[in-house]
């Protein structure tokens, strides 16, 4: 891709999208989005750098291992946040219950460890969106 | 207790032993079987004495809510005394007829194990020990059939395991069916499904009979039989002719006798059937066996029409009947394996299978011939032989039963016999002698000492039959 | 019938998501392409999404958001959209898995048809 | 913490497997370590599920855990009922060995050492769909447990680097994704009716709508039957199984066959007891549906395994049959019955297992698949026959050994539920089973051995061999323990009505 209008407009979009996508990550708990939703916008603006770009600088950018370690801690992050009730003597994945501090409803920082939790799993989504592109992009399978 | 563990051990553990040694050992295996086989049929006498002076020896194996229970009564420890007994002979004639063949360390092994499971099938005090024995003769014997490797063999290897297979399925329901009628499996404290009305019991008894009919060989369920004389003619004497089959018979009495008692199954309108049945099998396979030219096999059809003898005897639900079933079982054991002994003989030792060339063979082989004279004699039920007296308690019952027509069949049976095998001795001695005298070595000597204290026990047991009867007398105090 | 056609009208959702389910079924069991094999699979997955969705949908509903206004107004069930979200993480991977493996067939069979592939995997096993 | 991690426990036995998986991908090269943690983890779970069983035993109820804290209707449910423990045990302790068996002996058959890394992370990742199903209570999470288990299987059946493993993978997941999707449109026929997912409301819920709309129930339930026959392999649906099975590698052949086809099977079997009911069961004949489609599985599975000359997929086959016996003990809706299906199940678990294993060891020893080239074996790889042996003996039901049991009860619960058929399916299914597994003993003791340096494997494989044996010995020679629980979970899904 050599494409001077795509190459600039893109760099000044996609930082944009990739902002929007951290705030539907943020505020999943209060309004429609999430994590889910939230990952797959990251992911897709990575993925658009990554075929305005080319896959070398993308590739240079976001290494496959880095991928893979993001990969795998939004999961454990996940684990980890259920498991602070575990400690407490509450069920997995209790909020309120393992004394934690909900806040006020309708604010950004209510809901406790939901806050945190989507923070990894929006995470986690983006690098796999990233990492099943590349997987399918790339010549090795 | 400790005798009744070691009576069905020591053929396992033998077995095992054989297993492990190295193949080229020949000489030690030969002890280890002989040792294992006369423990075995030590065992059991001892285990027998126990059972006829009425102490009671019982070994029970908790397995859950199903248990093995495992308690020789008098009928039990008769079958354990002919099998161990007859075992023992056949492991000094294996001796001499397995000399230099091949694959004799799995045959030794099987042999030795099917010994444990036979005394397991006589000794089993209830009926999910029963299946378990019976189920796994099966299997043990299954590597004795296919000895010879050879297509043939193969083929009734395969014959042998899904007849006997589907007939322990049989088996399997029933006794399924019977667990949750009566709640229990044991055969003491009378018959298990004593007590219960006679309605929906037919096919019980019709699914028991068909199960243990198979190794019995009644007559629609008998071709797996004439297949598995490919077997080497030890493994064909012991098994086919007096431990797999007589396990049918055993099982087949056992249901009659401990499961149903011959009160309800004289209840029962199949039971009106049952002795056509056998009837029929007496005289279909004798006459097939008539046709029939390989000795083997001619052999194998007379062992079909013989076991059904036992079996009428049973299926007339008559006190002599069953003194007849028993005595049978005893007498026809000790004369049928003679009988195959002697084939295993001719075969090896002059070279023929087939009763149109063993014109001659008498002077060659005089013992061999002579013996398998006597046997004849015995299987026609003519007097100095034991036979005799089995087929008199079985013509007496079948008259006591009121069904003097069943006592004709036995005649009948007797005459087609007689012509049957008649002429194979008599061809055996005329004609020119061509042959050398083969009856030499070692090896002869193995085979045929064997036959000739056979051959003594049945003629013994024709004159005294007090011998024995007083075993068979227990067996019928047992259920009448 | 008019109960019937009533019941069509006010039910049309399913009716899609039925007649999509079908398309989706017919499409996995009788083409040869792995890609229409794999379309076949998203478009049933869609019907059930639909399906689900539809019935926790109420006419006249607001979204169920607590943000101060709304409080007391009939509002949708949020419950059916989130789980097919999950629904579509799911069927994301599963496209995604497939994906994957058409192109390791592609490369080692160098066509995408499921006959064709057939014929060539017993050709190398004839040889 | 002690008190908080047994109170903890449903949820532990899921998360660990899990938690597990996602720290091994960090730590692709070390193979070493890899292996020790996966190990290391199935134990603890077995331990973990060991304590749980015993609990829920000691206590007579079902133990229900409310997923943070959250009460039925709204939070998310999980219940150690003794059906679920039954299943986590049996499943959990199958993984060990069977990931014993793997150590060291991976990386030939996947190829490298970070494919074998992501192999081990599938494999728990199954494992954990596994224990989740064993406790789950929730209709939509048995949804997602079903699709994580189906893609971690898709992903251990291409996980060998052949074209024909990406072909197996590929039909099995398009199967089965068409089955997962038939699956939630079932759940949601019933959350359209009932408007819960919680399986306790549903089945109070629709036991007092279903005839007001029995076509949805119907409906439901067909799909559901489909969707759980497709994953389970139910016989005219199991095309791709032999497929799948017998190309992945061996263990993870043993856990697909020996697990995973059970753990669908324990959704099904709690989804048509504990969602659907006894009475609804009854009211839409679905148990004659059972019994039947049972029986044709056993049947026809056992002529198609008779008629495989490559071990694998012979034992594949097999699995198809044998699947026909949990099917059919499903339909005989009394506690005999019951009981056996889950005794069968477990009875089926190590053996098939045992046998994947000991089959894999042989075809690698000796790289031969056909059994017919297999002659001889069993004298120059004494430990894995014999393990194969006790495996077909187990399997085929012969007294003293795992299958005999459970064939018991089955055939006990089809004769006191009033019908005779069913025996004699099971009776004949044994028979053919016997000349399917038999025939390989045969081949493999009694004719002539080739001349070539064939090994039993190392010892961890042989470790794994011997345990899951005796496994069969021991489920054959003192059922009690394991039928006391298979009889409280029968009685705990009959107690519904």
């Amino acid at each position: 891709m050599k494409d001077f209008i795509l190459k600039r407009i893109s760099a000044v979009i996609l930082p944009f999208i990739c902002i929007y996508g951290f705030y539907v990550i943020l505020h999943g708990h209060i309004s429609p989005g999430g994590s889910f939703a939230g990952g797959i916008i990251v992911g897709l603006s990575l993925i658009a750098f990554a075929t305005v770009y080319g896959m070398e600088k993308a590739r240079a950018r976001l290494p496959e291992k880095v991928l893979v370690l993001i990969e795998s801690y939004g999961t454990l992050w996940y684990v980890i946040m259920g498991l602070v009730g575990v400690f407490k003597g509450v069920p997995f994945l209790a909020n309120k219950l393992a004394g934690v501090n909900v806040g006020e409803p309708g604010t950004l920082f209510s809901g406790g460890l939901i806050l945190l939790i989507s923070v990894g799993v929006g995470i986690r989504v983006a690098s796999t969106m990233v990492t099943l592109f590349f997987a399918l992009v790339e010549d090795e399978s | 207790m400790f005798y009744l563990v070691l009576a069905i051990s020591s053929g396992i553990i033998g077995g095992l032993l054989v297993a492990a040694i190295p193949k080229d050992k020949n000489r030690m295996r030969k002890y280890i079987v002989l040792i294992f086989s006369a423990l075995g049929a030590f065992f059991c006498w001892r285990v027998a004495a126990f059972v006829f002076s009425g102490e009671s020896v019982e070994l029970s194996i908790e397995l859950g809510s199903l248990n093995l229970y495992i308690k020789p009564d008098p009928l039990g420890a008769v079958f354990g005394l002919i099998a161990s007994t007859l075992w023992l002979f056949t492991s000094v004639y294996s001796f001499g007829y397995m000399a230099g063949k091949h694959k004799q360390r799995t045959f030794y092994a099987f042999f030795l194990l099917s010994l444990g499971m036979t005394v397991g099938v006589a000794f089993s005090g209830n009926l999910l020990a029963l299946y378990l024995f019976y189920e796994m003769l099966t299997f043990s014997t299954y590597p004795l059939v296919i000895h010879e490797r050879g297509p043939d063999a193969m083929k009734a290897g395969a014959k042998y395991i899904i007849y006997n297979l589907s007939g322990a399925g049989a088996i399997l329901i029933a006794i399924i069916e019977t667990y949750s009628l009566a709640g229990k499996l044991d055969f003491t404290g009378g018959p298990i499904l004593a007590g219960l009305s006679a309605g929906g019991l037919n096919w019980l008894l019709a699914l028991f009979i068909v199960g243990f009919g198979v190794k019995a060989a009644i007559m629609p369920l008998h071709r797996w039989l004439p297949a598995a004389m490919v077997a080497p003619t030890p493994v064909s004497a012991l098994l086919h002719a007096v431990a797999v089959v007589n396990s049918g018979v055993f099982g087949v009495l056992r249901v009659i006798y401990s499961v149903f008692g011959h009160e309800l199954a004289g209840q029962l309108r199949i039971s009106a059937v049952l002795p056509w049945i056998a009837a029929f099998t007496i005289l279909a396979g004798i006459i097939i066996a008539a046709r029939k030219d390989i000795l083997k096999q001619r052999l194998a059809y007379q062992t079909v029409s013989h076991l059904s003898y036992s079996l009428l005897g049973a299926f007339i639900l008559q006190e002599w009947g069953l003194a007849g079933a028993v005595m049978h079982m005893i007498c026809y054991s000790t004369l049928k394996i003679t009988l195959f002994f002697c084939a295993g003989i001719i075969s090896e030792l002059a070279g023929e299978t087939r009763i149109s060339k063993m014109k001659g063979v008498g002077p060659s082989l005089p013992v061999t011939m002579s013996m398998f004279f006597a046997a004849v004699l015995g299987m026609i039920g003519m007097l100095p032989l034991n036979t005799f007296w089995s087929k008199y308690y079985l013509m007496k019952g079948s008259v006591a039963a009121g069904n003097w027509i069943l006592a004709l069949v036995f005649i009948a049976s007797g005459i087609i016999n007689a012509a049957c095998f008649i002429p194979i001795v008599v061809n055996a001695f005329s004609g020119e002698k061509v042959r050398p005298q083969s009856e030499r070595g070692a090896r002869a000597v193995l085979m045929l000492a064997p036959i000739v204290i056979l051959v003594v026990f049945a003629i013994i047991i024709g004159l005294y039959p007090g011998i024995v009867w007083p075993g068979v007398e227990a067996v019928v105090n047992c259920y009448f | 019938m008019s109960t019937m056609l009533e019941k069509l009208t006010i039910n049309y959702p399913y009716f899609f998501a039925v007649i999509l389910l079908v398309i989706g079924a017919l499409t996995v069991l009788t083409r040869s392409s792995l890609f229409k094999k794999l379309f076949g699979i998203s478009i049933m997955e869609s019907a059930v999404f639909i399906m689900f969705i539809a019935a926790g949908n109420i006419r006249g509903g607001t979204e169920p958001i607590l943000n101060g206004h709304n409080t007391g107004a009939v509002y949708i069930n949020p419950l059916p959209s989130a789980l097919m979200l999950t629904g579509i993480v799911v069927s994301v991977s599963v496209n995604a898995f497939a994906l994957a493996l058409i192109m390791r067939l592609y490369k080692t069979y160098g066509t995408t048809d499921a006959d064709r592939i057939a014929e060539l995997r017993n050709e190398v096993t004839d040889k | 913490m002690m008190s908080s991690a047994a109170a903890n426990m449903p949820v532990l036995v899921v998360i660990a497997p899990l938690f597990t998986a996602f720290v091994l991908t960090t730590l692709a090269r070390r193979i070493r370590l890899v292996e020790g943690l996966v190990v290391f983890t199935g134990i603890l779970v077995l331990i973990g599920s060991g304590f749980l069983a015993a609990d829920v035993f000691n206590k007579e109820t079902a133990l229900i855990y409310q997923i943070g804290g959250w009460p039925a209707p709204w939070g998310i449910e999980l219940k150690a009922g003794s059906v679920g423990v039954f299943f986590l045990l049996v499943a959990s302790f199958v993984s060990v060995p069977v990931s014993l068996f793997s150590v060291n002996n991976l990386s030939d058959e996947v190829g490298g050492k970070e494919r074998t890394a992501r192999f081990y992370v599938l494999y728990l990742l199954l494992c954990g769909a596994m224990y989740g199903m064993a406790v789950t209570n929730d209709l939509f999470n048995v949804f997602v447990l079903v699709e994580v288990a189906t893609l971690s299987c898709c992903g251990l059946v291409s996980s060998r680097n052949r074209p024909r493993a990406a072909e197996a993978a590929f039909t099995y997941l398009i199967l089965a994704t068409l089955g997962s999707t038939l699956i939630l449109g079932g759940i949601g026929f019933i959350y359209i009716i009932t408007g819960h997912l919680n399986m306790g409301f549903v089945h109070d819920e629709l036991n007092r709508i279903w005839q007001s709309e029995p076509h949805v129930v119907w409906t439901s339930f067909s799909f559901m039957l489909v969707g759980f026959g497709v994953k389970s392999a139910l016989f005219p649906l199991h095309v791709w199984l032999p497929d799948a099975h017998s190309t992945a590698p061996s263990p993870a052949s043993a856990i697909l066959s020996g697990i995973a086809v059970k753990g669908y099977l324990i959704c099904l079997l709690k989804i048509l007891y504990n969602v659907f009911g006894y009475t609804l069961m009854r009211a839409f004949a679905i148990n004659t549906i059972l019994v039947l489609a049972g029986s044709i599985a056993i049947i026809a599975g056992a002529v198609l395994a008779l008629m495989q000359t490559e071990l694998k997929r012979r034992l594949a086959f097999s699995t198809v049959s044998q699947i026909g016996y949990i099917i059919m003990g499903i339909g005989i809706m009394n506690t005999k019955g019951l009981s056996g299906t889950l005794f069968y199940l477990a009875g089926h678990a190590v053996a098939k297992a045992v046998l994947f294993l000991a089959a894999g060891a042989m075809i690698s020893a000796s790289g031969r698949k056909k059994i017919s080239e297999l002659a001889g074996i069993g004298r120059k790889m004494p430990v894995t026959m014999a393990a194969f042996t006790v495996g077909s003996l187990g399997l085929t039901g012969i007294p003293l050994f795992s299958g005999f049991v459970g064939k018991w009860y089955l055939i006990l619960g089809s004769l006191e539920s009033g019908s005779f058929f069913p025996a004699v399916v099971i009776i004949a299914g044994s028979i053919l089973c016997a000349a399917y597994l038999f025939s390989v003993v045969r081949v493999a003791y009694f004719e002539p051995a080739p001349d070539e340096n064939w090994k039993d494997p190392g010892l961890a494989q042989k470790i794994a061999l011997i345990v899951l044996a005796s496994a069969v010995l021991v489920l054959g020679i003192l059922p009690d323990p394991f039928l006391e629980l298979a009889g409280r979970a029968a009685e705990e899904l009959l107690a519904l009505k």
